[in-house]
Protein backbone atom coordinates (compact mmCIF):
# COMPACT_ATOMS: atom_id res chain seq x y z
CA UNK A 1 0.00 0.00 0.00
CA UNK A 2 2.72 2.15 0.87
CA UNK A 3 3.99 2.73 -3.13
CA UNK A 4 0.60 4.12 -3.71
CA UNK A 5 1.17 7.08 -1.89
CA UNK A 6 4.15 10.11 -2.52
CA UNK A 7 5.01 13.48 -1.11
CA UNK A 8 6.12 16.14 -3.88
CA UNK A 9 6.58 19.29 -2.29
CA UNK A 10 3.35 20.21 -0.81
CA UNK A 11 1.71 17.76 -2.69
CA UNK A 12 -0.11 14.21 -1.43
CA UNK A 13 -0.06 12.31 -4.33
CA UNK A 14 -2.45 9.21 -3.89
CA UNK A 15 -2.94 6.44 -6.29
CA UNK A 16 -6.25 5.26 -5.60
CA UNK A 17 -6.32 1.07 -6.00
CA UNK A 18 -8.37 -0.78 -8.92
CA UNK A 19 -11.68 -0.79 -7.26
CA UNK A 20 -12.87 1.20 -4.74
CA UNK A 21 -15.26 0.51 -1.93
CA UNK A 22 -16.09 -0.10 1.70
CA UNK A 23 -13.51 -2.64 2.22
CA UNK A 24 -10.73 -1.00 1.43
CA UNK A 25 -11.81 2.93 2.12
CA UNK A 26 -10.57 3.05 5.64
CA UNK A 27 -7.38 2.20 5.26
CA UNK A 28 -7.11 4.21 2.21
CA UNK A 29 -7.71 7.56 4.63
CA UNK A 30 -5.89 6.66 7.47
CA UNK A 31 -2.85 6.51 5.25
CA UNK A 32 -3.79 10.06 4.27
CA UNK A 33 -4.19 11.12 7.32
CA UNK A 34 -0.60 10.49 7.82
CA UNK A 35 1.04 12.30 5.68
CA UNK A 36 -1.40 15.07 5.72
CA UNK A 37 -1.00 15.40 9.66
CA UNK A 38 2.85 14.27 10.04
CA UNK A 39 4.49 15.42 6.42
CA UNK A 40 2.37 18.55 7.04
CA UNK A 41 0.98 18.73 2.94
CA UNK A 42 -1.39 21.44 2.25
CA UNK A 43 -3.28 19.60 -1.13
CA UNK A 44 -3.71 15.89 -2.22
CA UNK A 45 -4.34 14.58 -5.71
CA UNK A 46 -5.89 11.59 -6.12
CA UNK A 47 -5.01 9.75 -9.19
CA UNK A 48 -7.92 7.23 -10.82
CA UNK A 49 -5.81 5.73 -13.57
CA UNK A 50 -6.02 2.69 -12.41
CA UNK A 51 -9.89 2.52 -11.13
CA UNK A 52 -12.75 0.98 -12.84
CA UNK A 53 -14.56 0.76 -9.94
CA UNK A 54 -16.13 3.29 -7.02
CA UNK A 55 -19.02 3.61 -5.15
CA UNK A 56 -19.85 6.26 -2.33
CA UNK A 57 -17.33 5.19 -0.39
CA UNK A 58 -14.79 6.70 -2.63
CA UNK A 59 -17.17 9.85 -2.00
CA UNK A 60 -16.10 9.74 1.83
CA UNK A 61 -12.53 9.27 1.40
CA UNK A 62 -12.41 12.26 -0.69
CA UNK A 63 -15.22 14.41 1.11
CA UNK A 64 -12.77 13.86 4.22
CA UNK A 65 -9.52 14.83 2.71
CA UNK A 66 -11.08 17.62 1.79
CA UNK A 67 -12.65 18.73 5.37
CA UNK A 68 -8.81 18.39 6.65
CA UNK A 69 -6.71 20.08 4.74
CA UNK A 70 -9.28 23.14 3.65
CA UNK A 71 -8.65 24.46 7.14
CA UNK A 72 -4.76 25.31 6.19
CA UNK A 73 -5.93 26.73 2.47
CA UNK A 74 -5.61 23.22 0.85
CA UNK A 75 -7.13 21.96 -2.18
CA UNK A 76 -8.04 18.16 -3.36
CA UNK A 77 -7.52 17.46 -6.99
CA UNK A 78 -8.28 14.82 -8.89
CA UNK A 79 -6.43 13.49 -12.44
CA UNK A 80 -7.19 10.13 -14.80
CA UNK A 81 -10.81 10.42 -14.35
CA UNK A 82 -12.72 8.07 -16.49
CA UNK A 83 -16.54 7.38 -17.18
CA UNK A 84 -17.92 5.65 -14.53
CA UNK A 85 -15.72 7.60 -11.58
CA UNK A 86 -16.89 10.90 -13.03
CA UNK A 87 -20.30 9.95 -12.99
CA UNK A 88 -20.03 9.35 -9.11
CA UNK A 89 -17.98 12.30 -8.84
CA UNK A 90 -20.53 14.40 -10.47
CA UNK A 91 -23.91 12.78 -9.14
CA UNK A 92 -22.55 13.24 -5.28
CA UNK A 93 -21.47 17.04 -6.04
CA UNK A 94 -17.67 16.25 -5.13
CA UNK A 95 -16.52 18.27 -8.34
CA UNK A 96 -18.15 21.80 -6.27
CA UNK A 97 -15.33 21.31 -3.70
CA UNK A 98 -12.33 19.29 -6.10
CA UNK A 99 -10.29 20.01 -9.23
CA UNK A 100 -10.53 18.20 -11.84
CA UNK A 101 -7.95 17.94 -14.02
CA UNK A 102 -8.07 16.47 -17.74
CA UNK B 1 -31.83 -16.51 -25.23
CA UNK B 2 -35.26 -16.64 -25.31
CA UNK B 3 -36.71 -12.98 -24.52
CA UNK B 4 -38.64 -13.95 -22.08
CA UNK B 5 -36.77 -16.69 -20.20
CA UNK B 6 -36.65 -16.74 -16.44
CA UNK B 7 -33.72 -17.30 -14.22
CA UNK B 8 -33.10 -16.69 -10.87
CA UNK B 9 -29.82 -16.81 -8.47
CA UNK B 10 -29.49 -16.40 -5.10
CA UNK B 11 -25.82 -15.62 -2.95
CA UNK B 12 -25.96 -16.18 0.35
CA UNK B 13 -22.62 -14.96 2.36
CA UNK B 14 -20.96 -13.89 5.40
CA UNK B 15 -20.92 -10.10 6.07
CA UNK B 16 -17.92 -8.96 5.48
CA UNK B 17 -16.61 -6.39 3.59
CA UNK B 18 -13.94 -8.48 1.43
CA UNK B 19 -17.69 -10.04 0.26
CA UNK B 20 -18.40 -6.67 -1.25
CA UNK B 21 -16.24 -7.67 -4.20
CA UNK B 22 -17.42 -11.18 -4.59
CA UNK B 23 -21.08 -10.04 -5.12
CA UNK B 24 -20.08 -7.62 -7.82
CA UNK B 25 -18.39 -10.32 -9.54
CA UNK B 26 -21.02 -12.23 -9.00
CA UNK B 27 -23.97 -10.80 -10.28
CA UNK B 28 -21.84 -8.99 -12.79
CA UNK B 29 -21.38 -12.60 -14.51
CA UNK B 30 -25.11 -13.22 -13.98
CA UNK B 31 -26.37 -10.63 -16.24
CA UNK B 32 -23.48 -10.80 -19.13
CA UNK B 33 -26.20 -13.75 -20.64
CA UNK B 34 -28.76 -10.96 -21.65
CA UNK B 35 -25.95 -8.66 -23.02
CA UNK B 36 -25.79 -5.35 -21.01
CA UNK B 37 -23.74 -2.55 -21.89
CA UNK B 38 -20.25 -1.69 -20.26
CA UNK B 39 -22.11 1.53 -18.14
CA UNK B 40 -24.99 -1.04 -17.01
CA UNK B 41 -22.72 -3.42 -15.93
CA UNK B 42 -21.49 -0.44 -13.86
CA UNK B 43 -24.23 1.01 -13.02
CA UNK B 44 -25.83 -2.76 -11.28
CA UNK B 45 -22.09 -2.63 -9.53
CA UNK B 46 -22.22 0.51 -8.04
CA UNK B 47 -25.91 0.49 -6.48
CA UNK B 48 -25.81 -3.35 -5.26
CA UNK B 49 -22.47 -2.46 -3.59
CA UNK B 50 -23.91 0.44 -1.82
CA UNK B 51 -26.69 -2.34 -1.01
CA UNK B 52 -24.35 -4.43 0.54
CA UNK B 53 -21.97 -2.32 2.54
CA UNK B 54 -25.32 -1.09 3.82
CA UNK B 55 -26.08 -4.06 4.86
CA UNK B 56 -22.95 -5.15 6.51
CA UNK B 57 -21.78 -1.30 8.59
CA UNK B 58 -25.76 -0.19 9.58
CA UNK B 59 -27.76 -3.58 9.48
CA UNK B 60 -25.53 -5.72 11.16
CA UNK B 61 -22.97 -2.82 12.25
CA UNK B 62 -19.85 -4.69 11.05
CA UNK B 63 -20.82 -7.88 13.25
CA UNK B 64 -22.16 -11.44 12.65
CA UNK B 65 -24.82 -11.73 10.16
CA UNK B 66 -25.87 -13.54 6.71
CA UNK B 67 -26.34 -10.77 3.15
CA UNK B 68 -29.48 -12.26 1.10
CA UNK B 69 -28.97 -11.24 -2.65
CA UNK B 70 -31.62 -12.46 -5.18
CA UNK B 71 -31.18 -11.75 -9.03
CA UNK B 72 -34.07 -12.59 -11.07
CA UNK B 73 -33.86 -11.83 -14.94
CA UNK B 74 -36.99 -11.75 -16.92
CA UNK B 75 -35.77 -11.94 -20.06
CA UNK B 76 -34.26 -8.40 -20.06
CA UNK B 77 -35.69 -6.81 -17.05
CA UNK B 78 -33.32 -7.22 -13.78
CA UNK B 79 -34.61 -7.32 -10.31
CA UNK B 80 -32.08 -7.57 -7.60
CA UNK B 81 -33.10 -7.61 -3.99
CA UNK B 82 -30.40 -7.45 -0.97
CA UNK B 83 -31.48 -8.64 2.33
CA UNK B 84 -30.41 -8.57 6.08
CA UNK B 85 -31.67 -9.23 9.11
CA UNK B 86 -29.83 -7.01 10.96
CA UNK B 87 -30.77 -3.79 13.26
CA UNK B 88 -33.47 -2.18 10.98
CA UNK B 89 -34.29 1.19 9.82
CA UNK B 90 -36.98 3.22 11.93
CA UNK B 91 -37.41 6.24 9.71
CA UNK B 92 -36.82 4.85 6.22
CA UNK B 93 -38.12 8.32 4.15
CA UNK B 94 -35.38 10.26 6.00
CA UNK B 95 -32.98 7.68 5.30
CA UNK B 96 -33.45 7.77 2.36
CA UNK B 97 -32.77 11.86 2.06
CA UNK B 98 -29.24 12.15 0.28
CA UNK B 99 -26.53 13.40 2.61
CA UNK B 100 -28.21 11.46 5.12
CA UNK B 101 -25.70 8.98 7.52
CA UNK B 102 -26.07 7.75 10.71
CA UNK B 103 -22.31 7.01 10.59
CA UNK B 104 -20.18 10.26 10.00
CA UNK B 105 -17.92 8.61 11.89
CA UNK B 106 -17.35 5.80 8.91
CA UNK B 107 -16.85 8.81 6.35
CA UNK B 108 -20.52 7.42 5.22
CA UNK B 109 -21.24 10.34 3.12
CA UNK B 110 -25.48 9.34 3.03
CA UNK B 111 -25.06 9.01 -0.79
CA UNK B 112 -26.14 5.32 -0.63
CA UNK B 113 -30.18 5.29 -1.48
CA UNK B 114 -29.34 8.45 -3.49
CA UNK B 115 -26.79 5.89 -5.82
CA UNK B 116 -29.10 3.39 -6.24
CA UNK B 117 -31.89 5.50 -7.07
CA UNK B 118 -29.84 7.17 -10.02
CA UNK B 119 -28.54 3.89 -11.32
CA UNK B 120 -31.06 1.86 -10.76
CA UNK B 121 -34.82 2.51 -12.37
CA UNK B 122 -36.82 1.57 -9.47
CA UNK B 123 -35.64 1.52 -6.11
CA UNK B 124 -37.87 -0.03 -2.61
CA UNK B 125 -36.87 -0.33 0.81
CA UNK B 126 -38.83 -2.27 3.30
CA UNK B 127 -37.56 -2.23 6.94
CA UNK B 128 -38.55 -3.06 10.22
CA UNK B 129 -36.51 -2.32 13.76
CA UNK B 130 -34.70 -5.25 15.25
CA UNK B 131 -35.97 -7.54 11.97
CA UNK B 132 -33.93 -5.86 9.19
CA UNK B 133 -33.94 -4.76 5.71
CA UNK B 134 -34.79 -5.03 2.36
CA UNK B 135 -34.03 -2.99 -0.94
CA UNK B 136 -35.38 -4.18 -4.09
CA UNK B 137 -34.46 -2.51 -7.60
CA UNK B 138 -35.41 -2.80 -10.64
CA UNK B 139 -33.25 -2.14 -14.29
CA UNK B 140 -34.06 -2.78 -17.88
CA UNK B 141 -31.07 -4.23 -19.67
CA UNK B 142 -29.41 -4.30 -22.68
CA UNK B 143 -31.58 -0.73 -24.13
CA UNK B 144 -29.69 0.02 -26.67
CA UNK B 145 -29.90 -3.38 -28.61
CA UNK B 146 -33.43 -2.16 -29.27
CA UNK B 147 -32.60 -0.68 -32.88
CA UNK B 148 -31.46 -4.15 -34.60
CA UNK B 149 -33.72 -5.84 -32.26
CA UNK B 150 -37.37 -7.39 -34.65
CA UNK B 151 -39.79 -7.28 -31.73
CA UNK C 1 -7.06 -11.34 5.98
CA UNK C 2 -6.63 -13.26 9.16
CA UNK C 3 -4.56 -16.90 8.36
CA UNK C 4 -7.67 -18.76 10.26
CA UNK C 5 -10.58 -16.48 9.15
CA UNK C 6 -13.61 -18.43 8.34
CA UNK C 7 -15.71 -16.93 5.44
CA UNK C 8 -19.04 -18.78 3.58
CA UNK C 9 -20.94 -18.41 0.41
CA UNK C 10 -24.20 -20.14 -0.78
CA UNK C 11 -25.11 -19.81 -4.50
CA UNK C 12 -28.02 -21.22 -5.29
CA UNK C 13 -29.37 -21.46 -8.89
CA UNK C 14 -31.82 -22.03 -11.59
CA UNK C 15 -30.75 -26.04 -13.22
CA UNK C 16 -29.90 -24.17 -16.82
CA UNK C 17 -26.54 -24.50 -18.47
CA UNK C 18 -26.27 -20.65 -18.90
CA UNK C 19 -25.47 -20.80 -14.78
CA UNK C 20 -22.68 -23.09 -15.83
CA UNK C 21 -20.24 -19.82 -16.41
CA UNK C 22 -21.85 -17.83 -13.70
CA UNK C 23 -21.14 -20.32 -10.83
CA UNK C 24 -17.52 -20.71 -12.42
CA UNK C 25 -16.84 -16.68 -11.73
CA UNK C 26 -18.64 -16.62 -8.81
CA UNK C 27 -16.40 -19.14 -7.29
CA UNK C 28 -13.42 -17.46 -8.59
CA UNK C 29 -14.05 -14.18 -7.16
CA UNK C 30 -14.33 -15.62 -3.89
CA UNK C 31 -11.50 -17.53 -3.66
CA UNK C 32 -9.32 -14.64 -4.38
CA UNK C 33 -9.08 -13.09 -1.35
CA UNK C 34 -6.58 -15.98 -0.12
CA UNK C 35 -4.64 -15.21 -3.10
CA UNK C 36 -4.95 -18.74 -5.10
CA UNK C 37 -2.32 -19.48 -8.16
CA UNK C 38 -3.59 -19.27 -11.29
CA UNK C 39 -3.40 -23.32 -11.36
CA UNK C 40 -5.29 -23.35 -8.60
CA UNK C 41 -8.03 -21.43 -9.95
CA UNK C 42 -8.12 -23.10 -13.08
CA UNK C 43 -8.37 -26.40 -10.86
CA UNK C 44 -11.37 -25.42 -8.69
CA UNK C 45 -13.46 -24.09 -12.10
CA UNK C 46 -12.71 -27.25 -13.32
CA UNK C 47 -13.79 -29.40 -11.01
CA UNK C 48 -16.72 -27.12 -10.57
CA UNK C 49 -17.87 -26.73 -13.70
CA UNK C 50 -18.05 -30.65 -13.76
CA UNK C 51 -20.23 -30.65 -10.39
CA UNK C 52 -22.57 -28.42 -11.93
CA UNK C 53 -23.18 -29.63 -14.96
CA UNK C 54 -23.80 -33.04 -13.48
CA UNK C 55 -26.53 -31.61 -11.21
CA UNK C 56 -28.24 -30.17 -14.48
CA UNK C 57 -28.00 -32.98 -16.97
CA UNK C 58 -27.84 -36.26 -14.79
CA UNK C 59 -29.72 -34.91 -11.86
CA UNK C 60 -32.60 -32.72 -13.57
CA UNK C 61 -32.06 -34.16 -16.78
CA UNK C 62 -32.46 -30.49 -17.83
CA UNK C 63 -35.44 -30.45 -16.43
CA UNK C 64 -36.60 -27.52 -13.96
CA UNK C 65 -34.33 -27.43 -10.46
CA UNK C 66 -32.52 -25.53 -8.33
CA UNK C 67 -28.41 -26.14 -7.63
CA UNK C 68 -26.97 -24.88 -4.49
CA UNK C 69 -23.43 -24.40 -3.90
CA UNK C 70 -21.66 -24.32 -0.74
CA UNK C 71 -18.15 -22.61 -0.51
CA UNK C 72 -16.53 -22.49 2.92
CA UNK C 73 -13.03 -20.84 3.10
CA UNK C 74 -11.61 -21.56 6.49
CA UNK C 75 -7.52 -19.96 6.52
CA UNK C 76 -6.70 -21.11 3.00
CA UNK C 77 -8.71 -24.35 3.20
CA UNK C 78 -11.40 -24.74 0.41
CA UNK C 79 -14.72 -26.68 0.67
CA UNK C 80 -17.04 -26.66 -2.12
CA UNK C 81 -20.35 -28.82 -1.92
CA UNK C 82 -22.78 -28.84 -4.73
CA UNK C 83 -26.06 -30.11 -3.78
CA UNK C 84 -29.13 -31.22 -6.21
CA UNK C 85 -32.85 -32.82 -5.27
CA UNK C 86 -32.05 -34.58 -8.65
CA UNK C 87 -32.71 -38.02 -9.55
CA UNK C 88 -29.61 -39.69 -7.45
CA UNK C 89 -27.20 -41.95 -8.10
CA UNK C 90 -27.52 -45.87 -8.04
CA UNK C 91 -24.40 -46.98 -7.68
CA UNK C 92 -22.22 -44.06 -6.90
CA UNK C 93 -18.70 -46.37 -7.17
CA UNK C 94 -19.34 -47.50 -10.57
CA UNK C 95 -20.30 -43.88 -11.25
CA UNK C 96 -17.22 -42.89 -10.37
CA UNK C 97 -15.36 -45.47 -12.69
CA UNK C 98 -13.38 -42.71 -15.33
CA UNK C 99 -15.50 -43.29 -18.92
CA UNK C 100 -18.74 -44.75 -17.29
CA UNK C 101 -21.61 -42.38 -18.59
CA UNK C 102 -24.89 -42.48 -18.88
CA UNK C 103 -25.67 -40.43 -21.65
CA UNK C 104 -23.22 -41.03 -24.53
CA UNK C 105 -25.64 -40.03 -26.48
CA UNK C 106 -25.05 -36.23 -25.08
CA UNK C 107 -20.99 -36.54 -25.55
CA UNK C 108 -20.67 -37.42 -21.89
CA UNK C 109 -16.97 -38.68 -21.76
CA UNK C 110 -17.53 -40.04 -17.88
CA UNK C 111 -14.36 -38.30 -17.15
CA UNK C 112 -16.15 -35.90 -14.29
CA UNK C 113 -15.68 -37.35 -11.26
CA UNK C 114 -12.11 -38.20 -12.44
CA UNK C 115 -11.72 -34.22 -13.02
CA UNK C 116 -12.92 -33.74 -9.60
CA UNK C 117 -10.61 -35.95 -8.25
CA UNK C 118 -7.59 -35.18 -9.76
CA UNK C 119 -8.43 -31.11 -9.61
CA UNK C 120 -8.78 -31.35 -6.46
CA UNK C 121 -7.12 -32.92 -2.77
CA UNK C 122 -10.30 -34.51 -1.31
CA UNK C 123 -13.34 -35.54 -3.40
CA UNK C 124 -16.68 -37.19 -1.09
CA UNK C 125 -19.93 -38.21 -3.09
CA UNK C 126 -23.37 -38.81 -1.49
CA UNK C 127 -26.49 -39.72 -2.91
CA UNK C 128 -29.42 -41.35 -2.41
CA UNK C 129 -32.19 -42.78 -5.53
CA UNK C 130 -34.83 -39.85 -5.93
CA UNK C 131 -33.46 -37.61 -3.08
CA UNK C 132 -30.42 -36.07 -5.15
CA UNK C 133 -26.62 -35.97 -4.91
CA UNK C 134 -24.16 -33.94 -3.05
CA UNK C 135 -20.71 -33.73 -3.92
CA UNK C 136 -18.31 -32.59 -1.50
CA UNK C 137 -14.77 -31.18 -2.39
CA UNK C 138 -11.51 -30.11 -0.39
CA UNK C 139 -8.63 -27.96 -1.71
CA UNK C 140 -5.72 -26.53 0.34
CA UNK C 141 -5.15 -22.83 -1.56
CA UNK C 142 -2.20 -20.36 -1.99
CA UNK C 143 0.39 -23.41 -1.44
CA UNK C 144 2.89 -21.72 -2.97
CA UNK C 145 3.51 -18.78 -0.26
CA UNK C 146 4.52 -21.52 1.93
CA UNK C 147 8.04 -20.51 1.30
CA UNK C 148 7.80 -16.41 2.02
CA UNK C 149 5.53 -17.25 5.04
CA UNK C 150 6.40 -17.08 8.91
CA UNK C 151 4.41 -19.51 10.33
CA UNK D 1 -20.86 -18.95 -34.76
CA UNK D 2 -20.08 -19.19 -38.44
CA UNK D 3 -17.23 -17.54 -38.79
CA UNK D 4 -15.37 -19.72 -36.26
CA UNK D 5 -16.15 -23.09 -38.88
CA UNK D 6 -13.79 -23.03 -42.02
CA UNK D 7 -12.77 -25.61 -44.72
CA UNK D 8 -9.19 -25.49 -45.68
CA UNK D 9 -8.75 -28.44 -48.50
CA UNK D 10 -9.92 -31.43 -46.49
CA UNK D 11 -9.46 -29.56 -43.41
CA UNK D 12 -12.43 -28.37 -40.98
CA UNK D 13 -10.39 -25.78 -39.11
CA UNK D 14 -12.82 -25.11 -35.87
CA UNK D 15 -12.12 -22.30 -33.61
CA UNK D 16 -12.54 -22.88 -30.01
CA UNK D 17 -14.43 -20.46 -27.78
CA UNK D 18 -12.98 -18.81 -24.17
CA UNK D 19 -14.61 -21.38 -22.24
CA UNK D 20 -16.16 -24.62 -23.33
CA UNK D 21 -18.59 -26.03 -21.30
CA UNK D 22 -21.54 -28.24 -21.57
CA UNK D 23 -23.41 -24.73 -22.12
CA UNK D 24 -22.17 -24.48 -25.62
CA UNK D 25 -20.73 -28.14 -26.74
CA UNK D 26 -23.78 -29.40 -28.32
CA UNK D 27 -24.09 -25.99 -30.33
CA UNK D 28 -19.97 -26.57 -31.80
CA UNK D 29 -20.58 -30.54 -32.23
CA UNK D 30 -23.37 -30.07 -34.29
CA UNK D 31 -22.10 -27.54 -36.89
CA UNK D 32 -18.32 -29.44 -37.05
CA UNK D 33 -20.96 -32.46 -38.11
CA UNK D 34 -22.97 -30.38 -40.45
CA UNK D 35 -19.07 -29.91 -42.42
CA UNK D 36 -17.94 -32.93 -41.80
CA UNK D 37 -20.92 -34.53 -43.55
CA UNK D 38 -21.73 -31.96 -45.94
CA UNK D 39 -18.67 -30.90 -47.02
CA UNK D 40 -17.28 -34.38 -46.67
CA UNK D 41 -13.91 -33.15 -44.88
CA UNK D 42 -11.86 -35.53 -43.55
CA UNK D 43 -10.14 -34.19 -40.89
CA UNK D 44 -10.51 -31.79 -38.50
CA UNK D 45 -8.76 -28.77 -36.43
CA UNK D 46 -9.07 -27.88 -33.24
CA UNK D 47 -7.64 -24.25 -32.57
CA UNK D 48 -6.97 -23.54 -28.62
CA UNK D 49 -5.89 -20.02 -29.06
CA UNK D 50 -8.72 -18.06 -27.29
CA UNK D 51 -9.40 -20.52 -24.87
CA UNK D 52 -8.91 -20.13 -21.22
CA UNK D 53 -11.36 -22.91 -20.14
CA UNK D 54 -12.39 -26.32 -20.99
CA UNK D 55 -13.89 -29.00 -18.75
CA UNK D 56 -14.46 -32.52 -19.83
CA UNK D 57 -17.47 -31.19 -22.00
CA UNK D 58 -14.21 -30.28 -24.65
CA UNK D 59 -13.52 -33.91 -24.29
CA UNK D 60 -16.64 -35.24 -25.47
CA UNK D 61 -16.68 -32.54 -28.40
CA UNK D 62 -13.15 -33.85 -29.81
CA UNK D 63 -14.08 -37.77 -29.30
CA UNK D 64 -16.90 -37.47 -30.89
CA UNK D 65 -15.33 -35.69 -34.25
CA UNK D 66 -12.85 -38.11 -33.92
CA UNK D 67 -14.83 -40.92 -33.84
CA UNK D 68 -17.13 -39.57 -37.05
CA UNK D 69 -13.83 -38.85 -38.99
CA UNK D 70 -11.43 -41.81 -38.11
CA UNK D 71 -14.00 -44.27 -40.35
CA UNK D 72 -12.65 -42.44 -43.50
CA UNK D 73 -9.20 -42.67 -42.26
CA UNK D 74 -9.88 -39.36 -41.13
CA UNK D 75 -7.40 -37.40 -38.18
CA UNK D 76 -8.18 -34.67 -35.21
CA UNK D 77 -5.08 -32.16 -34.81
CA UNK D 78 -5.01 -29.19 -31.81
CA UNK D 79 -3.66 -25.80 -32.38
CA UNK D 80 -2.22 -23.60 -29.59
CA UNK D 81 -2.82 -25.52 -26.85
CA UNK D 82 -2.05 -23.36 -23.68
CA UNK D 83 -1.34 -24.92 -20.08
CA UNK D 84 -4.87 -25.31 -18.55
CA UNK D 85 -6.05 -26.80 -21.58
CA UNK D 86 -3.44 -29.10 -22.07
CA UNK D 87 -3.73 -30.41 -18.76
CA UNK D 88 -7.05 -31.48 -19.40
CA UNK D 89 -6.05 -33.09 -22.55
CA UNK D 90 -3.20 -35.21 -21.40
CA UNK D 91 -5.48 -36.25 -17.58
CA UNK D 92 -8.13 -37.79 -20.03
CA UNK D 93 -6.01 -39.43 -22.73
CA UNK D 94 -6.95 -37.35 -25.53
CA UNK D 95 -3.05 -37.13 -26.82
CA UNK D 96 -3.56 -40.66 -27.84
CA UNK D 97 -6.04 -39.91 -30.20
CA UNK D 98 -5.63 -36.52 -31.43
CA UNK D 99 -2.04 -34.63 -32.97
CA UNK D 100 -0.86 -31.72 -30.66
CA UNK D 101 0.68 -29.37 -32.99
CA UNK D 102 3.01 -26.86 -31.07
N1 LIG E 1 -29.44 -2.17 5.69
C1 LIG E 1 -29.58 -1.16 6.58
N2 LIG E 1 -29.82 -1.41 7.88
C2 LIG E 1 -29.96 -0.43 8.78
N3 LIG E 1 -29.86 0.89 8.47
C3 LIG E 1 -29.62 1.22 7.19
C4 LIG E 1 -29.46 0.23 6.19
N4 LIG E 1 -29.24 0.87 5.01
C5 LIG E 1 -29.26 2.18 5.28
N5 LIG E 1 -29.48 2.42 6.59
C6 LIG E 1 -29.60 3.75 7.24
O1 LIG E 1 -29.84 4.73 6.25
C7 LIG E 1 -28.84 5.74 6.29
C8 LIG E 1 -28.58 6.28 4.89
O2 LIG E 1 -28.06 5.27 4.06
P1 LIG E 1 -27.22 5.66 2.77
O3 LIG E 1 -28.01 6.63 1.95
O4 LIG E 1 -26.80 4.41 2.11
O5 LIG E 1 -25.96 6.45 3.32
P2 LIG E 1 -24.66 5.93 4.12
O6 LIG E 1 -24.48 4.46 3.93
O7 LIG E 1 -23.56 6.71 3.49
O8 LIG E 1 -24.89 6.28 5.57
C9 LIG E 1 -27.65 5.06 6.93
O9 LIG E 1 -26.75 5.98 7.50
C10 LIG E 1 -28.32 4.15 7.95
O10 LIG E 1 -28.69 4.87 9.11
N1 LIG F 1 -25.61 -35.14 -9.83
C1 LIG F 1 -25.84 -36.34 -10.39
N2 LIG F 1 -27.10 -36.87 -10.38
C2 LIG F 1 -27.35 -38.08 -10.93
N3 LIG F 1 -26.41 -38.83 -11.55
C3 LIG F 1 -25.15 -38.37 -11.59
C4 LIG F 1 -24.80 -37.12 -11.03
N4 LIG F 1 -23.47 -36.92 -11.23
C5 LIG F 1 -23.03 -38.00 -11.89
N5 LIG F 1 -24.01 -38.89 -12.10
C6 LIG F 1 -23.89 -40.20 -12.77
O1 LIG F 1 -22.52 -40.59 -12.79
C7 LIG F 1 -22.07 -40.80 -14.11
C8 LIG F 1 -20.62 -40.44 -14.25
O2 LIG F 1 -20.45 -39.06 -14.04
P1 LIG F 1 -19.16 -38.32 -14.63
O3 LIG F 1 -17.94 -39.03 -14.20
O4 LIG F 1 -19.25 -36.89 -14.25
O5 LIG F 1 -19.27 -38.48 -16.20
P2 LIG F 1 -20.26 -37.80 -17.26
O6 LIG F 1 -20.86 -36.55 -16.70
O7 LIG F 1 -19.37 -37.51 -18.42
O8 LIG F 1 -21.32 -38.82 -17.57
C9 LIG F 1 -23.00 -39.99 -14.98
O9 LIG F 1 -23.05 -40.47 -16.31
C10 LIG F 1 -24.33 -40.16 -14.23
O10 LIG F 1 -24.94 -41.40 -14.52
Amino acid sequence: MEENFKVIDNYLMVKMPEEIDHHQSAAISERADMFIIHKKVNNVVFDFEKTVFMDSSGIGIIMGRYKKVRCFGGKVFAVHVNGAIRRVIYLSGLHKVMDILE
Amino acid sequence: MDREMKNEITLEFDAVSVNEGFARVAVAAFITSVNPTIEEISDVKTALSEAVTNAIIHGYEEKEGKVRVVCLLEGDRLTVEVKDKGKGIENVERAMEPLYTTKPELERSGMGFAFMEAFMDELEVESAVGEGTTVRMRKKLGTESYLGDEE
